[in-house]
């Protein structure tokens, strides 16, 4: 066990898959030299070279065709996006090549990349360095979703997804990338994808969350509580797969959902947990199911504390839930 | 013919590029007429039906399969759509390929995807995709990967003089500048991108020439000379297995049919034009020349496409009576393994489709 | 009035906007000489001449780029992507820039350029000709999204969104390009965004689609009503701007939800109705929101009729819900 | 000097591309200088927390002031994040600039974007992205309107190094050829993107000779000689005048200070190479030159630095003490009317906020 941030845990399991499986490499913008603009590849460049921690010319079209291109010959690369702002250079690699790569040869060409890039409000970003579209990516079928949001599972989360069969993209909370650290298990720890974290247990309101929105929705918990309000708290951990189970069956329990995501509220994945929620769970909801997210709006610089859901807009709308049935 | 195997070649010494080799000229315009025959036929099946699209060759024949010869078994091929020659020099069996074609259950890529778009991994014939270009970067990928592996290989990207435009071409051969990577760039300049001429797909002079904005050489060929290409391929390849870097091929060629079954090229091109470029027909310049080296005469000639046509039929046929793929292998390889959620969508079909409701709960 | 099929309509909206108002203009892959591959563009260019008529590189980053440089300046360009399945090459110009432009600038820069392309599936285009991903845009806040169903609103909404002061994808059927025709008024006729059209009255469930699944799901209302359920049909016009209170109105009335598109389902415009009706129209809900949509997976080519919604599907799903309460 | 013109200046004979005018390289001095004031002053307010990024622009003053002084004033500008002494140059108040760094509700753009992401309709310069080389087909889009409206005017797209591998520069560059589109394409080569030095960025010897790929022709310029940099934009601007299309330029110059804010330059490039670069400083070499012609003396020179950082620290204040923008903006400009959606979010966020729940209902 050691005591890591979120980055630290990441750079500790890229450090880790690469001394353990030569296939492993990583290439992206200033991710060598400069040990990537937030310091999540520190280190790498020196212990392992230029020939696996690639600093490429600034083409996210470059860099994740050619990191589907090392997949289809064996190599496992994990290719840095600076910020998942500046995926879309790349998208249509992603949709287009990535994600279906496996289904349209039948198999013949799996194509296992890692695509790891920060994303997310809080840090005074603006319009390009704040973006949460986690949506586009879990509406292509063929590509999984990951994003932790404790040190522990940024390390275990990445290894399962260095570690896959298929394309993984990997949101990293980078709001919380220094302010949260915890005790991260040493050596080969994977965290499965598919199970949601029990973060907190309640009957009265289930607060579905993931990412940089887990400390704020640990937070309204902890408020709803004073309030006598008892409310339990999901984190995802991965979108795709989800562990539809696991919220399916704390909305039995509580009969009450309240889903938090800091992305845009039009198709963002509230609605995905709306739509299953409503169809599996109906007959034990007793209230109408909430949303607390993002606006349907550009993210904005200067009005950022506005737009993004924080505690007491949670707990808001918890206790709206609960008065409501 | 079929059932070949991949037809490469060793290199007599190193550095020392050679002719196509005598020997093998026949067995290339062996390839040349099936291709050909292939292309007349599917049209005909398109037509009629019993095939959903087709994307002809016909014209091209000289350059891919010049390109093919000068490659080696353990190359990779990043295809465009219209490489169909390609595969039947490395290899393919062409029921593999009628297979892909019907989509049916045999085919390699399960019924996933339009005819054309063939992937073929036992002769490192990677997955085609429709968007144009995208092979590019991920050859230059593979091939970096090759680099990295120390394998002594490379990779060979197909496309057409419309993909210089593609974002894909710019970021490809950007980095195979940058990481020396070993990919041959093999450009088929059919003159049209759908209806756009070359001259209005970009003002450069040739498309070879935009190699040097990206730190090596561009060269352009005769695409119905055989010799030409192969010659150019091979040089490409040497200068690649010799850590030197990539190079941009420029095959000039023409395409004699429409873009696809779906085109109708009268609507932007002169018949003129059109039967200007079919007096170099490579197929009909390769038999000539095999006919003056007296390795063929008139009458073997028939044969060659006689049998080409009789093996056609019959292959064809067989694809066509194979079954459609079975509907659980629509959630198949999505992902190695179903997620829940796949399962239950499977689970819902399947229920639904003995309800007779056409799948779906 | 006339009688056109929806290509034929949209070739006449875009006719009579070039002719009404010198500043529109067409460009795209193969719109001018070839007269665009589906001939939606038919006839412009000999009318109007390659100045307005564009035939443009292979390349819809240059497409999107350059119409966003047009429309800044006052022009008023009408981009035409050959299948929806290619606009991924233009997506960083669409999500970074086409949407977020008014906002960055504070109004300063408007930019109302039109992105016109054929979506869809069943017309056997395997994985790169069929697909649906508006949900891709109606997440992108900044973006209106059109998608008619009829030949009248193929004319009408593309003439609104051509007068539009903001960006639009106007998303086109392809599989009833040429086989929906009917009655399409002639002149400047103009079909309002935001407002649904009530295709068909019912008081048991209100089925929600648009665009190409709208015929199945009329038929899926004629079986219906032979069997005694009244199925209320909804045709959303627009996802952007949304006529959530049409969609609202009816489930209140009915109860009863199933909501249709051809999309894959996880993250799609379902999932966003699902998470508004379970929001306002909770307390008239009387079974599971159904939702009848693609699957999760690549759209399959040889088994495409398996992976699309077809009226029978729909209907099952509708008894269901008439079923479950 | 504030609240200046934009300085554009009447070409003397069409075709005949003079020197920078002698009478006015004092003021472009003044503009270098303030530019240069402004880069200092933010990069204190940054780390007091006053703004929240900055983007230094030192070492590239003479590549964009005499890039702007090129221009007309109906010419537009696309810059990319880097460009504000172009933004002086063109008229820009001292007073907007620093609303823009705040962020407050005196802001053009309302307080939307990150600091130096600025957008001055009134002075053609369009408004800023951070993903970089989008501008570049913008550009192309704009001059091809500028065609068709038969305007005599270009626009000029302004990008780094690492923008010439953008899929933006090569589908720029290649529409602008096609079309011959009147545009400048102005590539400051800084040296650096990040931490990427320029020769790993691509492999060609130069940047600007990545132009012939697309038919037009491309120069490399000494940028940091205001001369130079005036007559290739000027000689370019002509050109595109008289229909005879796009120009590359490329102006050489070093990024003497950070990336921006964020970034710390001493992990990736030795201090001896950036001082061996600041030996080459513009503003030093303009000075130097303009005391030589007795335009300028140390006296006055001082006087031209403490004025500029009076005017810097008088105007940053007062746009510090602007309020921030109103919430409500939040929901404004994300169309040109609130639908009936960001009306309901709007007023749920003012019903949220007036309940003291930081908003939201
Ligand atoms: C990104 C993208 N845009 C548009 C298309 C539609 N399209 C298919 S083929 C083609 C022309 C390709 O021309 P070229 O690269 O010269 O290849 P050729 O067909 O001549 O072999 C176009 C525009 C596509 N497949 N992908
Ligand atoms: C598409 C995209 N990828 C990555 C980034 C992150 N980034 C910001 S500036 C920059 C380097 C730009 O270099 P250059 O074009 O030379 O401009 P300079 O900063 O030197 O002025 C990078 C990689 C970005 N803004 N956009
Ligand atoms: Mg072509
Ligand atoms: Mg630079």
């Amino acid at each position: 066990m050691s005591e890591l941030t979120i980055v630290q845990a990441i750079n500790r399991a890229l450090h880790e898959a690469m001394q353990h499986d030569p296939n492993v490499l990583v290439l992206g913008e200033d991710v060598g030299v400069n040990g990537g603009v937030f310091r999540a590849t520190e280190g790498l460049f020196k212990e392992f070279g230029a020939d696996r921690v690639i600093d490429t010319p600034l083409s996210e079209t470059g860099i994740v065709g050619t990191a589907i291109g090392m997949a289809l010959y064996g190599l496992k690369p994990v290719a840095e996006i600076q910020f998942l702002d500046f995926i879309y250079p790349a998208f249509d690699q992603i949709v287009s090549e990535l994600a279906k790569m496996r289904y349209r040869s039948g198999g013949q060409y799996p194509c296992p990349v890692v695509i790891r890039t920060p994303y997310g409000g809080g840090i005074r970003g603006g319009l390009y360095h704040s973006q949460s579209t986690e949506a586009y990516f879990a509406h292509t079928a063929g590509l999984k979703v990951a994003i932790p949001s404790t040190p522990a599972d940024a390390k275990g989360l990445l290894l399962t997804a260095i570690h896959d069969e298929d394309p993984v993209i990997f949101l990293e909370p980078k709001r919380i990338y220094r302010s949260v650290s915890g005790e991260v298990p040493d050596g080969d720890h994977r965290v499965p994808f598919g199970k949601a974290r029990p973060v907190r247990a309640g009957d009265d309101v289930t607060l579905v969350a993931y990412g940089a929105m887990i400390p704020p929705t640990v937070e309204a918990a902890e408020m709803l509580e004073k309030e006598g309000i008892g409310a339990e708290v999901l984190d995802l951990r991965t979108l795709v797969p989800l562990d539809e189970e696991a919220v399916v069956r704390s909305v039995e329990k509580t009969g009450r959902a309240v889903l938090v995501h800091e992305a845009a509220r039009c198709c963002g994945f509230g609605g995905e947990l709306a739509a299953i929620l409503a169809e599996k769970a109906f007959y034990s909801l007793k209230a109408p199911i909430a949303r607390v997210t993002g606006y349907d709006t550009p993210f904005p610089y200067a009005l950022e504390h506005a737009y993004l859901p924080n505690a007491e807009t949670i707990a808001h709308a918890a206790r709206g839930a609960v008065r409501g049935g | 013919m079929t059932h070949g195997h991949p037809a490469a070649l060793s290199v007599a010494a190193p550095g020392a590029v050679s002719d196509f080799p005598m020997a093998r000229r026949l067995e290339a315009y062996r390839w040349m007429v099936l291709a050909r025959v292939i292309d007349e036929r599917a049209l005909s099946l398109q037509r009629q039906g019993r095939i959903g699209f087709y994307a002809p060759l016909a014209g091209q024949e000289a350059a891919q399969v010049g390109a093919a010869y000068g490659l080696e078994a353990d190359d990779w091929i990043f295809p465009a759509y219209r490489e169909l020659a390609v595969a039947l020099v490395r290899g393919v069996p062409l029921r593999m390929i009628f297979d892909q074609l019907v989509g049916n259950s045999a085919d390699l890529s399960r019924g996933t995807q339009m005819p054309n778009h063939f992937a073929f991994r036992a002769q490192n014939f990677v997955s085609t995709s429709s968007p144009i270009g995208t092979q590019i970067t991920q050859a230059v990928g593979t091939a970096m990967a090759m680099q990295r592996r120390a394998a002594r290989a490379v990779t060979i990207a197909f496309f057409g003089d419309g993909a210089t435009s593609s974002n894909d071409f710019h970021a490809g051969l950007n980095f195979a500048g940058v990481f020396r990577a070993p990919t041959v760039f093999f450009c088929q300049n059919n003159q049209w991108a759908i209806s756009l001429p070359r001259d209005r797909q970009t003002r450069s002079a040739t498309l070879a020439e935009k190699a040097s904005a990206y730190g090596f050489p561009g060269v352009a060929v005769d695409g119905n000379d055989l010799d030409a290409v192969y010659r150019a391929v091979r040089t490409a390849r040497e200068r690649a297995i010799a850590g030197e870097g990539p190079t941009l091929i420029e095959a000039q060629v023409y395409r004699f049919g429409p873009h696809s079954t779906s085109d109708d090229p009268r609507r932007y091109r002169a018949d003129s034009q059109v039967a200007e470029a079919r007096a170099r027909d490579p197929v009909h310049t390769l038999k000539e020349r095999l006919i003056a080296e007296h390795q063929l005469d008139e009458a073997a000639d028939t044969k060659i496409w006689e049998a080409a046509r009789a093996e056609v039929a019959q292959t064809f046929e067989a694809a066509e009576r194979t079954p459609p793929p079975e509907p659980r292998t629509l959630f198949e390889n999505v992902f190695a393994h179903l997620t829940p959620r796949l399962e239950e969508q499977r689970a819902a079909y399947e229920h639904g489709a003995l309800e007779g409701t056409g799948g779906r709960p």
